[in-house]
């Protein structure tokens, strides 16, 4: 049985690398890619945990199982947004998506 | 009838009443109305006299008061108290207003608001009557204020012209700074006996419940007060000033009783000024530094008033070294005999100015006897009084001061005192010759007319007045008239004194008259100025400064625009732009930056935001590290 | 527990009439101004009457509270103990000579709004609203309401000066709301930490005062909260470094705002450091009174001063404002009972006496539409009455005897005198300055030669004389007769926590 | 076990929502505003059945859901919110775009999701009810296809939302792994196993959970997307983020702060308290700047939301008793909060409907043409400052004092000063209205019917909850009462 902790740390790891991306990215699509990382960080957490130490492993799974879903529905709503955003701007870059300031 | 005294000051109060709500409407605008109340108040005097005088001298103070208020255990009683001094005062005020109203008829006829004049002429003596009649400080220092506005009211009659209104304001700001120092002076001596009430606080300063320093610093505020109203060295600004005033304003409030009050304040109050360590030595000396001071500028004066007024200042000074001497009943009566004879002066200056047509500088004047021969009778004899020639009431009086002097004193104040005396004859007949005798300096002075008899009638009386007043001061004179005795037995401190001639005094006080009298006659003979003139190019500086009144004016105007206002400048300007605009703006436009600031880190940009999330977990981390460890 | 008393209900009248009088108002439509001041005038003179029947059905010997009226408003609902919110009504002495000034002065002010043409129904809507919240403070025994009241006579204010004022209104009145309200910051923060420590869960006024006496709030406690409310309240009632807004407030703000302002709103401010500061924190009261004190002077000092070489007669009356209200702090911080009697005294008087000036320099910039004193010149001339009232008003401000302004100062001299001599005589000297700068006035204004430009100005109109009478009247009452008003405060002065016998 | 009969309202709000979308395609020719009555229709029906389940006992429902007065006083909210809504947005989207069937059905989701997260007790169905929340929000704010600004706003609110949201499931995670279960009773006896000593995974958790929820009520400084998403949005949309939104946050944090993480309470109290001054000195010194109405409220929402997270820290310091008085107290503040705002965007879309300007410069002369809107623009300006005879100064005073009542002086001083800080960009707001004359031309101009009434009705709320808060105060302590019943046992560990 792989130790609890190379899970946690593989998904602190991938968990950063999506913040990092939200942070550094210009394109919306790409944030938003970023944002499924993170998530998929979360769900090998919750299955992590429940492997190791949850007896019945229900609640983890099933956690892990909603993520997932309403991950997909949160890109399938973000991407209408940004097809959307294409079509005003003829761009997607966040940069420029900027008129609502101060 | 004595303990209903207040009646004396109800009458022309509610006379004053009357003529401010109705005179413009009266017939005559009322003057008869103002005249019947000053006649009733001289009448009324007598019957007080009277009914003090049967009771006997044991029954002396007759007081009675009402609770006026109470907070606590603060009981405040107000009432009148009528004792020997109030006598005198009464006598004083009730007669000279009787003979002022009676003379404003004449004088005051055609002028604009007649009836106002009358109206606050009632108003100024039920102040006075009030302020003598008083038996504690507070009820004083109530009369005293209303004096003081009357005083203004009347200054600043003509108010059509500048120079009346300033005049005005300047003798009550002037007042007002005095009064500051009578309130502070009243109040501590409140907070040392506990009591408002003159008797029990001379009672408690005599027993010896209040003393040392606390007592000297509040008899020196309350001093302070007398010395603004009686116009005593540094506050006598005012009063050759309010000569601004109709003439007989000036003969009632600014020579007989206004400026006085000061001088019977401390004449009521003597006991603890006595007690109060040498404050009677401060007494002392500004009565004489006034009485020379102004005795010297009277000389290089030319207006007739303003010759009046500073002499005025000078025979107060006179009142203040025979209260400082101790001897009570030298002052009251030397207070009392001027009263008659300077009212007179003024009175009889009035006549002179409206006979020569509004003519007052004395060059305009000169060889009125013949053009104007009761007003000129009664002037000499007002004049001789208060030079001090020997059966004339002002050498009886000037006599007492000197022998008070003599008595209480040492030599050099003896000898001061003696000089002022001189310089008063010589002002009095400089002014006399001046005026009188001579050819008339000017045409409209060439053929002036002989006042109306509603105005020589009043000089006539006065003059009788200030011959025969004298005789009050022998023992036998007051029996008659029923009083104890003399005036020295009526009206004394510790214990009566009777009355006896002292030939050596008396001939001293002659020669000082006859030095005086014929110093002037040699200068200004016959009317003419050639040896004045020469006299004044011989010191132009040391003229020029007695004509400027010592720049005393120029001194005091300075002040107040450098000092005064200056400081004031200072103030708004501080007001304005330190607490205001800095302060108070200031912060709100910080806010307001603040928030400028803050606004520019809303950039619109999603990464910027996401890294303030980013950014406030972490902070949350720490923060939560920090408290919660 | 005091339970209601008929007269309870005189007073609840009296707070409710002006609500119903802006609600009615309300209702009205904008466009008839005549029926909006008939209202109003109607509305004036019954509270007048109402205020008179307060203050003289007030029995001086009674106990102190009296004309008490419970209502329980909320209670046992969350921290809310027993009696926790109750609209409690009640008053004093000094509570009930305020009112009797309330009355005075508001039917003063309305007479004087009548020839105002803009918008007539909507300022006197705002202005029932202001003088509902002065008398709801001066009533309520509840610190809800009392804070309630106390903000409610604040909010109307920013309109009232900002759409009827003159000279640069916007900015007076932005600056006059914002510190008034920046003040009860300060108040809001120790009703906070005095409910809470009292740990009563109520927010009942002579519950707490019981409990500062008692010491269920410690010393430390005590010395700690009062300069939060005599911060917040002081900057209503013109506390020195807080003042600046009296000036410039006054200068922008419309005749009769100025004069319920002036006359009544700053004794708001004094009486909120008396029934909060006094009475819930005596030893606090206690600790910082001698600072108090010594802003108190300053302002005394600095207002006369301030007010020498103002050119704008609003500006010299608004620094005397300051200046007079200097004196009803020192008289409060004497803490003996000569000395807050006369602080109380003198709040009526100068309420009395500026709202006088403020109606007669309304009288004269309506017409004249200037107030630069060095235009003018021999006004008497042409408005004798108006001079006789201003002059009356002069004297009264300089504290001449036979007028109100005398009795209050002397009230607070003595007092001071009794425990701080110094500071005695620095007040003393302020009011000779006052001398100054109303005969400075005086001979500028009125005497002198007539300036010509103002040869056809008009005397002032029978309803200015009415209600100038009315103030003249209340002055002289209280200069000639003190009785009335010094027994109704000695016993509501004695029971003040900290005030010595 | 199973009682379904718990959440009848909350069907009949989703059934209202799929009828509406129905409704809309099967008769495409219905006049636009149609729908906005259906909606309204079935939120109406929606609160009067939510009526029926105020008095009942606490229902459960398998541990996960839980009915009581704390859940009936957000339902009622909800329905509320969403009735109103409805009628704000009926002719405002009438003048904007065709399809509106997806608007109405995704409001009434929205609010059932709101009533599901306050009677939420396990993390995976609150995290369930707060994203249907959140999607519904994230269409509807850009709903208008063509306005780039609203298209923007969406974009943004999206993106940060899908970051926070994970943040928060990253911190469910954690705890989940911490103490091995999901429902909030199950997580206090959890982390109260774990022993003394600060736990740094645990507060990771806690605080990421933090950032999370303080995303959605717009908390400083996860609040930067809350400007750009009001000015953006539609104006309805903008006050059912600053009313309906804002409170579900609070119903969320309130079950979880005084349930689940109350053992812990040392150490997130700490940084509850840092972020409500931040939150709400941030809020009103941004919003002095303002020259956008909407972006104005925007800023002065976020103070209020740092007023309202003084109860919560409240909560954290206070013992059993003073936490359940701020639970009380914050509740009556919600919905003296939620009358004004929605009084004043009643008036405001009324205005807007006639002008099409949302600057505060538009507002000038409004008391000229029309006063009554004039008036209930002031009174809800003058509740959010606190000011007498509304809402803000009875539910401020009370809210402040019971965050005292825990200790917090501090922090209610700091309210306090922030309150006295918005009067200026309130009374800068009255200036244009009362101060300036309308655009020339401009003469009296009739309220629109339906607004109106609104307005009117809601201003008579605001003024009976200023003047007479005592059965409002009431309901809301029963409220509360219900919440600390529920975590009683968690509660009782505290030290």
């Amino acid at each position: 049985m792989v130790p609890l902790e190379n899970y946690l740390v593989l998904s602190a790891i991938l968990f950063a690398l999506g913040v990092y991306g939200v942070l550094s990215r210009r394109n919306a699509v790409l944030v938003l890619m970023s944002v499924e990382l993170m998530l998929n960080a979360v769900s090998l957490n919750f299955v992590a945990f429940a492997a190791h130490l949850d007896p019945d492993r229900a609640t983890g799974i099933v956690f892990a199982v909603f993520v997932i879903a309403v991950a997909a529905a949160e890109v399938g709503l973000a991407l209408a947004i940004v097809i959307r955003l294409f079509r005003n701007r003829s761009s997607a870059n966040v940069d420029e998506a900027a008129t609502l300031r101060w | 009838m004595a303990e209903h005294a207040w009646i004396l000051a109800a009458v022309p109060a509610i006379a004053f009443l009357a003529l401010a709500a109705l005179g413009r409407r009266l017939p005559r605008q009322g003057d008869f109305l103002a005249v019947l109340a000053a006649a009733s108040g001289f009448g009324l005097f007598f019957a007080v006299l009277a009914s003090f005088l049967g009771r006997g001298e044991g029954a002396w103070p007759v007081l009675n008061a009402i609770e006026w208020t109470a907070i606590g255990d603060f009981r405040l009683n107000m009432g009148i108290a009528v004792d020997q001094i109030t006598i005198v005062m009464l006598a004083v005020v009730t007669t000279v207003a009787f003979m002022v109203n009676v003379f404003s008829v004449g004088y005051m006829k055609g002028e604009p608001r007649y009836w106002w004049y009358f109206a606050v002429l009632q108003l100024f003596v039920a102040s006075m009557l009030l302020l003598v009649l008083a038996d504690n400080l507070l009820l004083l220092y109530v009369a005293w204020e209303l004096v003081g506005l009357s005083s203004f009211l009347l200054i600043g009659h003509y108010w059509e012209r500048r120079s009346a209104v300033e005049a005005a304001k300047k003798a009550f700001i002037t007042t007002r700074v005095g009064d500051v120092g009578l309130l502070i002076g009243i109040i501590l001596l409140w907070k040392a006996t506990g009591t408002f009430n003159i008797l029990d606080i001379i009672h408690a300063v005599e027993a010896g419940e209040v003393g040392g320093t606390g007592l000297f610093v509040s008899v020196m505020f309350i001093f302070l007060g007398a010395m603004g109203k009686s116009a005593q060295l540094p506050f006598h600004v005012w009063l050759p000033d309010a000569m601004e005033g109709p003439t007989p304003v000036s003969a009632l409030i600014h020579a007989a009783t206004m400026v006085v009050a000061g001088v019977y304040l401390v004449a009521r109050l003597l006991p603890v000024f006595e007690a109060a360590g040498d404050a009677l030595l401060v007494v002392t000396a500004v009565g004489l530094i006034t009485a020379l001071f102004s005795g010297v500028v009277a000389f290089a004066q030319t207006d007739i008033k303003k010759v009046l007024a500073y002499s005025t200042v000078s025979q107060l000074g006179f009142m203040f070294v025979a209260l400082g001497a101790g001897v009570v009943s030298a002052g009251m009566f030397h207070l009392f005999t001027h009263a008659f004879f300077k009212a007179l002066l003024f009175l009889g200056a009035g006549s002179v100015i409206l006979g020569a047509h509004h003519r007052q500088e004395v060059g305009q004047l000169g060889g009125l006897w013949r053009r104007m021969p009761v007003t000129a009778a009664a002037f000499l004899v007002g004049s001789l009084a208060l030079a001090g020639l020997f059966p004339l009431a002002g050498f009886w009086s000037k006599d007492e001061i000197l022998h008070a002097v003599e008595g209480h004193r040492g030599a050099l104040v003896f000898a001061l005192i003696s000089l002022a005396s001189i310089m008063t004859a010589f002002y009095t007949t400089r002014l006399f010759i001046l005026t009188f005798l001579g050819k008339p300096r000017d045409a409209e002075a060439g053929h002036a007319r002989e006042t109306g008899a509603s105005m020589t009638g009043p000089l006539v009386f006065l003059a009788v007045l200030s011959v025969f007043a004298g005789f009050v001061v022998y023992g036998g004179v007051g029996e008659a008239l029923g009083f104890p005795g003399g005036f020295g037995e009526f009206v004394y401190l510790h214990h009566p004194e009777t009355f006896h001639i002292d030939w050596g005094l008396a001939g001293v006080s002659t020669a000082l008259f006859v030095i005086g009298v014929f110093g002037a006659g040699w200068l200004y003979r016959g009317g003419r100025l050639d040896r004045a003139a020469a006299l004044t190019a011989w010191q132009p500086k040391l003229y020029e400064m007695t004509r400027r009144k010592f720049y005393f004016d120029d001194l005091y105007q300075f002040l107040i625009d450098r000092v005064v206002l200056g400081f004031s400048y200072v103030v708004s300007w501080f007001d304005r732009f330190a607490v205001n605009d800095t302060g108070v703006d200031g912060s709100a436009t910080l806010t307001g930056y603040a928030g400028f600031l803050l606004k520019h880190l809303q950039t619109g940009r999603v990464p910027n935001y996401a890294l303030a999330i980013a950014a406030g977990v972490a902070a949350l981390i720490l923060v939560a590290l920090a408290a919660g460890g | 527990m005091a339970e209601t008393d008929a007269q309870g209900y005189v007073l609840l009248t009296a707070l409710a009439l002006p609500l119903l009088a802006a609600a009615a108002l309300l209702a009205m439509p904008g466009d008839r101004p005549m029926a909006a001041r008939r209202l109003s005038a109607v509305t004036g003179a019954v509270l007048l009457g109402l205020s008179i029947y307060v203050f003289l059905a007030y029995r001086a010997g009674g106990e102190v509270l009296q004309m008490q009226l419970r209502w329980p408003w909320i209670e046992h609902v969350g921290f809310l103990g027993e009696n926790g919110i109750a609209l409690r009504l009640g008053v004093d002495g000094i509570s009930a000579l305020l009112t009797l000034l309330t009355g005075v002065v508001a039917f003063a002010g309305t007479l004087v709004a009548w020839k105002l043409e803009y918008r007539a129904r909507d300022f006197f809507i705002l202005f029932w609203v202001l003088i509902a919240g002065v008398y709801g403070t001066f009533f309520s025994l509840d610190l809800f309401f009392f804070f309630f009241f106390y903000e409610l006579a604040v909010v109307p204010l920013y309109l009232l000066i900002g759409i009827w004022g003159s000279t640069r209104k916007e900015y007076g009145a932005m600056k006059l709301t914002l510190m008034l309200v920046g003040g009860s910051v300060g108040i809001w923060i120790g009703i906070f930490a005095v409910v809470h420590e009292a740990g009563l869960g109520t927010f009942d006024l002579p519950a707490l005062w019981e409990a500062g006496r008692s010491g269920a709030l410690s010393p430390d406690f005590q010395k700690a909260i009062f300069p939060f409310f005599a911060v917040g309240c002081g900057v209503l009632a013109g506390l020195w470094p807080l003042h600046t807004w009296s000036p410039d407030g006054h200068m922008s703000a419309p005749t009769s705002v100025s004069m319920v302002h002036a006359g009544v709103l700053m004794k708001l401010g004094a009486f909120g450091i008396i029934r909060l500061g006094i009475q819930i924190l005596p030893e606090g009261a206690a600790f910082w009174m001698p600072a108090l004190l010594v802003l108190g002077t300053i302002g005394a000092l600095y207002g006369a001063i301030a007010a020498l070489t103002q050119r704008d007669f609003k500006l010299i009356s608004g620094y005397s404002s300051v200046s007079h209200m200097g004196y009803v702090l020192i008289g409060l911080a004497t803490l003996n009972e000569i000395g807050v009697s006369g602080a109380a005294l003198q709040m009526f008087s100068h309420g009395v006496m500026t709202a006088l000036v403020f109606l007669l320099i309304g009288a004269l910039y309506d017409q004249a539409h200037t107030r630069d004193l060095r235009d003018f010149g021999g006004v008497a001339r042409v408005m004798p009455l108006w001079v006789v009232a201003y002059v009356v008003a002069g004297l009264a401000n300089v504290g001449l005897p036979g007028l109100s302004g005398f009795t209050a100062e002397f009230h607070i001299f003595v007092g001071t005198f009794r425990t701080y001599p110094i500071f005695g005589g620095l007040a003393i000297l302020a009011a000779a300055i006052a001398a100054a700068y109303m005969l400075r006035m005086f001979a500028t204004v009125f005497f002198g030669p007539l300036n010509p430009r103002w040869r056809e100005l008009r005397d002032l109109s029978p309803i200015e004389i009415a209600a100038a009478v009315l103030l003249i009247a209340s002055m002289l009452v209280m200069g000639l007769w003190w009785a009335p008003f010094t027994d109704r405060l000695a016993q509501t002065v004695l029971s003040l926590p900290g005030v010595t016998g | 076990m199973r009682d379904f009969t718990l959440f009848i309202p909350e069907y009949i709000a989703a059934g209202a929502a799929i009828g509406v979308l129905a409704l809309e395609l099967a008769l495409p020719r219905l006049r636009r505003d149609a729908l906005a009555w259906a909606t309204a229709a079935g939120a109406a029906a929606w609160l009067i059945a939510a009526l029926f389940y105020v008095g009942d006992a606490p229902g459960d429902f398998e541990g996960l859901l839980r009915t009581d007065a704390f859940t009936a006083y957000f339902r009622i909210l909800a329905a509320g919110a969403v009735l109103a809504v409805a009628l704000l947005s009926a002719r405002y989207l009438r003048d904007r775009t065709r399809a509106a069937g997806e608007y109405y059905g995704l409001l009434l989701m929205a609010g059932a999701g709101m009533t599901l997260l306050s009677a939420a007790r396990e993390l995976l169905t609150a995290y369930v009810a707060l994203e249907l929340l959140s999607f519904s929000l994230y269409v509807l704010v850009g709903y208008l296809k063509r306005d780039a600004r609203s298209n923007e706003a969406s974009l943004k609110y999206i993106l940060l939302g899908a970051f926070s949201s994970a943040m928060l499931l990253y911190g469910i995670s954690l705890l989940y792994g911490l103490t091995g279960s999901t429902t909030y009773a199950g997580v206090a006896e959890g982390l109260a196993a774990r022993g003394e000593g600060t736990d740094l995974a645990a507060l990771a958790a806690i605080m990421l959970i933090v950032a999370g929820v303080g995303f959605k009520v717009s908390a400083a400084p996860f609040h930067m997307w809350a400007p750009d998403a009001y000015q953006g949005a539609p104006l309805p949309v903008t006050a059912f983020l600053a009313t309906a939104s804002k409170a579900a946050g609070f119903a969320l944090i309130l079950r979880l702060f005084t349930e689940a993480l109350a053992v812990d309470a040392l150490e997130w109290r700490a940084a509850i308290a840092a972020l409500a001054a931040i939150t709400m000195t941030a809020g009103n010194l941004l919003a002095i700047q303002q020259t956008n109405l909407k972006r104005l409220l925007a800023y002065s929402s976020i103070g209020q939301a740092g007023y309202m997270l003084v109860a919560v820290a409240a909560i954290g310091y206070g013992d059993a008793a003073a936490a359940q008085n701020a639970s009380s107290a914050l509740l009556l503040h919600i919905a003296g909060y939620t009358l004004s705002t929605m009084a004043l965007f009643a008036a405001l879309v009324a205005h807007y409907n006639r002008t099409g300007d949302e600057s505060i410069e538009g507002l000038r002369g409004l008391s000229a043409t029309q006063p009554f809107l004039a008036l209930v623009i002031s009174a809800s300006l003058f509740s959010f400052a606190g000011l007498p005879f509304f809402a803000g100064f009875a539910t401020k005073l009370l809210l402040f004092q019971a965050g005292t009542g825990a200790g917090l002086l501090w922090l209610a001083g700091l309210g306090a000063a922030n309150s006295f800080i918005s009067l200026y960009y309130y009374l800068m707001v009255m200036r244009r209205m009362y101060l300036f004359d309308p655009p020339e031309g401009q003469t009296r101009i009739r309220p629109p019917a339906l607004l109106g009434a609104m307005a009117g009705l809601l201003l008579l709320g605001v003024v009976f909850i200023g003047v007479y808060p005592g059965p409002v105060f009431e309901a809301t302590d029963g409220a509360a009462a219900a919440l600390f019943e529920a975590s009683a046992a968690a509660f009782a560990r505290l030290p």
